[in-house]
């Protein structure tokens, strides 16, 4: 009988959601290939964009895949090679970040940026009603970023929550840490962070507690890194919630393809993965300690 | 053309070096500029070239006067020096470092065979027969001289400069130079150069000028003056008897026993004894393969056999601990570091006398003073930048930072080149004290005559293969040609 | 000598032809030429800046900064593209400007680099680390953050020029070709190669032949620029957007092709050749790994090390003696 | 010629200077006791590297890798720390003994990288570019793609190397201080120190002088490769953790700040006070536009590399004549 061939296609494990992110997916691969001898899976993983379209270049001229499961690294510059993909015959699953074009894959599994910023947005507003002032660290600048700074300010709106700065923290605990000091160094009182990242969270954490401060009332992370949902989850106050943004949509992704490659259920259409406000009532639900992330 | 400098003085920082030179340089005239190391021949000439401006006075292009922005104006005017220091890029070919800004184009590309072979009877006319393909990193000191002199004559100077052009060059290269001088000096050209070896001053020489510590002391035709009044003129004393009397006989003991040394392409087979207070010369054309076996023995070079019984030694560093030091006859490449000072220079090869835990520094300093006298080194000051030193005055740097490691055996390879007649005696001296401690010195040397004065016995080396020995009367100059070209000796040298 | 100069020669060669070797081994479409154009369309990026960055090292220069000027100036040519749109249309006359203004910035981009390096006298590491930062973050600023978009429309018009060609030779192979074959010849033919590599073995022996040494070295960071100008060319057609991660490492990419094809970092000495053989080496590593599976993706980096050096311990002096 | 001198002396302090006095104006906190700890602490690891990195390139080297072997190293101790806790306990002896690998891993890192440069002579560029590659790769792959974190219980432990310190000043800054001492020390007076300007001047005169040129070579990669080591050991204990983005770009900050420093980057001479200063240059740089509003931190990039050219600028030589 035929192999078929999937390929799965994703950014390198450059900081950690996407370490994560990884480790799913070659999970997942390790998996599923014993579960179906008759798929063979190929894993490539990228620095920048133009690496990923190699990438999906080689995989379709060396390695005849069925099938491609995609993150894209950006949504822009995948959009055609992408395409070129799904003009080949070949399944697309596309996982996180959309295409710039409607209607190129088959099945969408989305993670919900602005959802995201939302949620940690309305969090804030229900911890602080008052308003307060806060700081606010960001990722690598993306759209991806964007999007969720874009979704954390119009739910923040007219609520009296101030957001007196703001900065990249690259999604890196270190970077994080540096700019989560300097933040104290400049702004004698704050109520509470929002880092936006639970990598962000820890030097963001960090920076407060070496500084003693006790004004800032709680750091608002997100992605459910699994040591930050454990604190959670025992109730500590300075990391009262997270929001999820789960690594695993790549592993969903890739067995949703695999299942229809090999059967004929339906799993076209997109399959939205929403972010959820975790606190501490639903933490242990969300804690998976097996995972890297 | 004409050139004259005119109440010229240039001083650098402080330190003032030349003082009012007035010189004539006439076409169709070979002009000699002589006198001690650091009485300032090479400044002079740079500033006759464009390298260097004056800090007084007028530089006058047929009675008008000029001023050279740079070397190339100075160039394209007709006038072009060659360098004291080879001055050639060393990752290029020959021809391209001959034709490097004159490139020789057909349409947009170069015409390659044309440089080529522009360049090959160039140099054929100098009798040298290095290939211009070669890469001049991978050529010898002589033919790097030969290939400047090449790259001069490439640029039609109507005014040529020539800065002691003959330093590393044999006798016979020189006259091959010497020849070319003459054809230019009929064709008209105004010819200036310098050398510290006075019988090619006399030999090739019209006129010469004679400076004395940045002053004109003297302008003579060139027949008025013998060798001796010249080094009289330069030094300020009688300096006829060169080479010291010997005071103490050559011992019997062995200090060192070198047999079957080889180093693969250069020497074959070479063995020697040297005893405790010997002066050892060792002679031989140019590419003899004298600098190759000297190096091989203190571990500079991969080399095979004995060295006092045991394998040559693996690296300099073990040859000095053996009390075996060897001076370069590169002191540009190999020697000096001419971005440094004079006191990390002089103690590089000994710096770990000078260290206990830390670098003691005034222990350093004295040693500086103490070289700096004892060698006689003239600097502008004491913290003076190594490439600013006079050429001469760097080759007794060169000389005094080997003696701080108090060798027990010095290996000397051209020790005198580039330095004047008044020191050259002093090195001498210096020398036969050494082997009056009882020390022993090998002397590799091109002049013939250095040879013969100091040794008390020479090898003769032929196409890496030593051709013969002589002692005592029998060296001369005659037995030492001889052998050196094979005309004697060992016929089956390879 | 001549075994020496043998070994720094075939070196490259070597280490190419066995990667080859290994690639057809593992995969039997490796050699198919679907793979081959692909492989080799994408080198073009890296080749045609590799080949520019060859004269800047010849001529003892350096410039960290090509990376970044590649991506600032995908962006200003897709903003330019975009912003006449509306007035232009989308057609030929818009590529053509969109083209000429990639060069233009390549052009100015590249005499700010030589200007404060020969002029001003900066290192040239630190010139370059500085502008390598400064187009980082004004592509980066220029998308907000984001990513900067061709108009969609338009991508179809542009998108020929990375994906079509002539007898089946995609356009950016030709390019990079005639690059290449343009910058031997530079290098070997003509007079500017030469003081390029005068002026990187000796700067005063060179300014004492009459060689206009700032002049040279200005003219290689020019030269390259101009290239970046037409790398970028080659690169807005096939991913169609510009953003703070085009062109990343870039830099590292083009030099290490450099000196895996035998140029000396030091100066001195410069085969353009020798680089095209360094950037093909580059890309397929990248490509081979592709075609595997068994290694864990982690390892990628590790591997590539590996055979970074490998290739150049095939290829090195011989123990130095003398 | 003394004018020249001052200058170049004078051209980072007086850049330095510039810095303090644009942060005290910009906001009133600058000058704050915590913010100059903050500042000086985090100034350490690359400082620490950077006075490695010194030697190496005054002996004429380079070396890429230092961030990527930091990566790998904090890694390692990590590990090393997190296997031998149920053995040792959480106390000293296994912070000791997660000191004493950082220490051997960077030996033994900074041993690969001289060996294959010196013993094999392949370029360093090229050497600590594949290093680089592989530490990297080897950090991420021990990871699993994610972070290795410290046992919580050991973190307490571990915490205060970073945070402590005596007489109010943080271990960070008492060990920068003490290893820039050293370094100056060495460079100045011994000579080892000598011995690096020496060959990175012109490394046939050093062999001709007896100095044994690959030992000072090897010795410059691995002292740095031990201080990689140290400046891990103050990483760590700050947030328990190492990941793939680890130490990313410390190679380049390290070496521009030896070249802000005025070392020369082609060899022969190198001032490691220069490099403290050049250390703190990059980290106030950072620091003030932390603490400034109004620049969009998309420019930041931008603003930093203005300010490392223009640093250069104040202690460039004149207009060289020949
Ligand atoms: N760039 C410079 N800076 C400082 N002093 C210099 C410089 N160039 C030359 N000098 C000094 O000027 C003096 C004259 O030097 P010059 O090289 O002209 O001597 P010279 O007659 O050619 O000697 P030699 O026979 O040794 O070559 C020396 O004391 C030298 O140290
Ligand atoms: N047969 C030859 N033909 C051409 N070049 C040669 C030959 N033999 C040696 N050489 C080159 O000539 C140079 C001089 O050789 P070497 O230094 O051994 O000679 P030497 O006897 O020490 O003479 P000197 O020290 O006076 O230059 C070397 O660099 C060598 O490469
Ligand atoms: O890489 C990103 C991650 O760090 C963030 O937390 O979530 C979205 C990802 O794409
Ligand atoms: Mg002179
Ligand atoms: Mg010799």
């Amino acid at each position: 009988q035929d192999v078929k061939v999937i390929g799965v296609s994703i950014p390198a494990a450059t900081h950690g959601w996407a370490g994560g992110m990884n480790f799913h997916a070659q999970q997942a691969v390790e998996r599923l290939e014993e579960v179906y001898p008759q798929l063979d899976f190929v894993l490539a993983t990228a620095s920048d964009p133009s690496k990923q379209v190699n990438d999906i270049e080689d995989m379709l001229a060396t390695r005849n895949i069925s099938a491609l499961v995609v993150l894209p690294f950006e949504s822009e510059p995948l959009t055609g090679p992408v395409k070129a993909v799904a003009d080949s015959g070949a399944w697309v699953t596309v996982v996180d970040r959309g295409l710039a074009q409607d209607g190129i894959e088959d099945l969408y599994v989305a993670g919900d940026n602005p959802g995201f910023g939302r949620v940690s947005g309305e969090y804030m507003v229900s911890k602080m009603p008052d308003g307060g002032k806060i700081v606010a660290l960001r990722g690598i600048p993306t759209t991806i970023d964007n999007e969720r700074v874009d979704g954390f300010q119009s739910a923040i709106e007219g609520s009296g929550i101030e957001i007196v700065d703001m900065e990249h923290g690259n999604w890196n605990r270190d970077d994080s840490f540096t700019v989560m000091q300097d933040f104290l160094s400049k702004h004698p009182q704050l109520d509470a962070v929002w880092a936006s990242d639970d990598d962000m969270a820890i030097g963001v954490l960090a920076a407060i507690e070496a500084a003693g401060r006790d004004d800032i009332q709680f750091v608002l992370g997100g992605a459910g890194m699994k040591e930050m949902i454990k604190r959670t989850a025992d109730g500590d106050q300075m990391i009262p919630a997270n929001v999820t943004y789960p690594p695993s949509m790549i592993a969903t992704a890739i067995e949703m393809t695999a299942v229809g490659l090999t059967s004929t259920a339906p799993v076209a259409g997109t399959f939205t993965i929403g972010s959820v406000l975790v606190t501490q009532d639903n933490a242990l639900d969300f804690y998976y300690p097996d995972s890297p992330f | 053309m004409k050139l004259t400098l005119k109440q010229v003085d240039r001083s650098f920082g402080a330190v003032q070096v030349l003082y009012g030179i007035d010189i004539v340089l006439a076409p169709g005239e070979v002009h000699a500029l002589i006198g001690e190391n650091g009485a300032g021949k090479s400044t002079t000439m740079k500033i006759m070239s464009g390298y260097l401006a004056p800090t007084a006075g007028q530089v006058l292009l047929n009675d008008r006067a000029v001023t050279f922005a740079d070397s190339q104006a100075a160039e394209a005017a007709g006038v072009v020096l060659i360098h004291q220091e080879f001055n050639l890029a060393e990752q290029l070919t020959v021809e391209q470092n001959i034709f490097l800004g004159h490139e020789m184009k057909r349409g947009l590309f170069l015409d390659k065979r044309a440089m080529r072979d522009k360049a090959s009877a160039l140099l054929k006319r100098l009798d040298c027969n290095v290939s211009p393909t070669a890469t001049v990193r991978d050529i010898s000191n002589p033919d790097k001289q030969m290939v400047e002199i090449a790259k001069a004559l490439s640029r039609d100077a109507r005014v040529l400069i020539m800065d002691e052009p003959t330093a590393v060059l044999t006798a016979r290269e020189a006259e091959s130079l010497f020849t070319q001088v003459d054809r230019l000096r009929e064709s008209g050209v105004a010819i200036l150069f310098t050398s510290h070896k006075l019988d090619e001053v006399k030999r090739i020489s019209d006129r010469m000028t004679i400076l004395r510590d940045g002053w004109v002391v003297g302008q003579h035709p060139a027949e008025d003056m013998t060798e001796d009044a010249m080094a009289t003129a330069m030094v300020g004393r009688d300096v006829s008897s060169l080479y010291p009397v010997r005071t103490r006989a050559v011992g019997h003991d062995k200090v060192l026993t070198v047999r079957n040394l080889t180093v693969p392409g250069y020497a074959d087979g070479i063995d020697l004894d040297l005893h405790d207070g010997e002066i050892l010369g060792l002679a031989g054309l140019i590419g003899a393969g004298r600098t190759e076996t000297m190096e091989g023995l203190v571990g500079l070079r991969a080399a095979t056999g004995s060295v006092n019984g045991k394998a040559p030694f693996p690296n300099p560093r073990a040859a000095l601990d053996a009390g075996i030091a060897y001076l370069t006859e590169d002191r540009k490449e190999r020697g000096l570091l001419l971005s440094k000072g004079m006191r990390e220079n002089l103690t590089l090869q000994s710096l770990s006398d000078f260290t206990g835990l830390l670098i003691d520094e005034t222990a350093e300093d004295a040693a500086l003073t103490r070289a700096i006298a004892d060698f006689d080194i003239r600097a502008p000051h004491r913290a003076v930048t190594v490439g600013n030193l006079s050429g001469g005055n760097q080759q007794k740097l060169l000389l005094a930072k080997t003696m701080l490691a108090q060798p027990k055996i010095v290996i000397i390879d051209e020790p005198t080149r580039g330095i004047d007649i008044g020191t050259k005696q002093q090195i001498y001296e210096f020398i036969h004290a050494l082997a009056a401690e009882g020390k022993s010195i090998i002397v590799i040397s091109s002049e013939m005559q250095e040879v013969i004065g100091l040794s008390d016995r020479v090898l003769v080396m032929r196409e890496g293969r030593i051709a013969g020995e002589l002692s005592g009367d029998t060296i001369t100059e005659d037995r030492i040609i001889r052998l050196a070209t094979g005309l004697d000796g060992r016929k089956d040298a390879a | 000598m001549s075994a020496k100069l043998d070994l720094r020669v075939l070196g490259p060669i070597l280490a190419l032809v066995a990667l080859i070797v290994v690639g057809a081994l593992l995969n039997s479409n490796f050699l198919s030429a679907g793979n081959i154009t692909n492989v080799l369309s994408r080198s073009a990026f890296i080749g045609i800046i590799a080949v520019g960055m060859t004269f800047v090292i010849t001529s003892g220069g350096l410039d960290l900064s090509v990376g970044s000027m590649a991506a600032f100036i995908a962006g200003l040519m897709i903003l330019v593209m975009n912003g006449l749109l509306p007035t232009l249309g989308p057609g030929v006359a818009l590529v053509l400007v969109g083209m000429l203004a990639a060069l233009l910035a390549g052009t100015i981009a590249g005499f700010v680099n030589g200007f404060l390096i020969t002029t001003m006298r900066i290192e040239a590491f630190i010139v370059t680390l500085g502008t390598m930062g400064i187009y980082r973050s004004l592509v980066t600023w220029l998308a907000d953050g984001g990513t900067l978009s061709l108009d969609f429309g338009m991508r179809t018009v542009i998108r020929p020029i990375y994906y079509d060609g002539i007898l089946g030779i995609s356009w950016p192979i030709i390019v990079f070709a005639l690059v290449a074959t343009l910058g031997e010849v530079i290098m070997r033919r003509a007079a500017f190669g030469r003081h390029a590599a005068a002026v990187g073995s000796n700067d005063q022996v060179a300014r004492y032949s009459s060689v206009n040494v700032n002049r040279v070295r200005m003219l290689t960071y020019v030269f390259l620029g101009i290239l970046v100008g037409v790398a970028t060319i080659m690169y807005v057609p096939r991913l169609g957007s510009a953003s703070s991660s085009t062109g990343v490492l870039w830099e590292l990419e083009a030099i290490a092709a450099v000196i895996i094809g035998g140029t000396m970092l030091k100066g001195g000495f410069g085969r353009v050749w020798g680089t095209v053989i360094g950037v093909l080496i580059l890309s397929l590593i990248d490509n081979i790994l592709n075609l595997t599976d068994g290694v864990s993706p982690y390892l990628n980096g590790a591997i590539q090390g590996v055979i970074i050096i490998l290739a150049v311990i095939l290829q090195r002096e011989r123990k130095a003696d003398g």
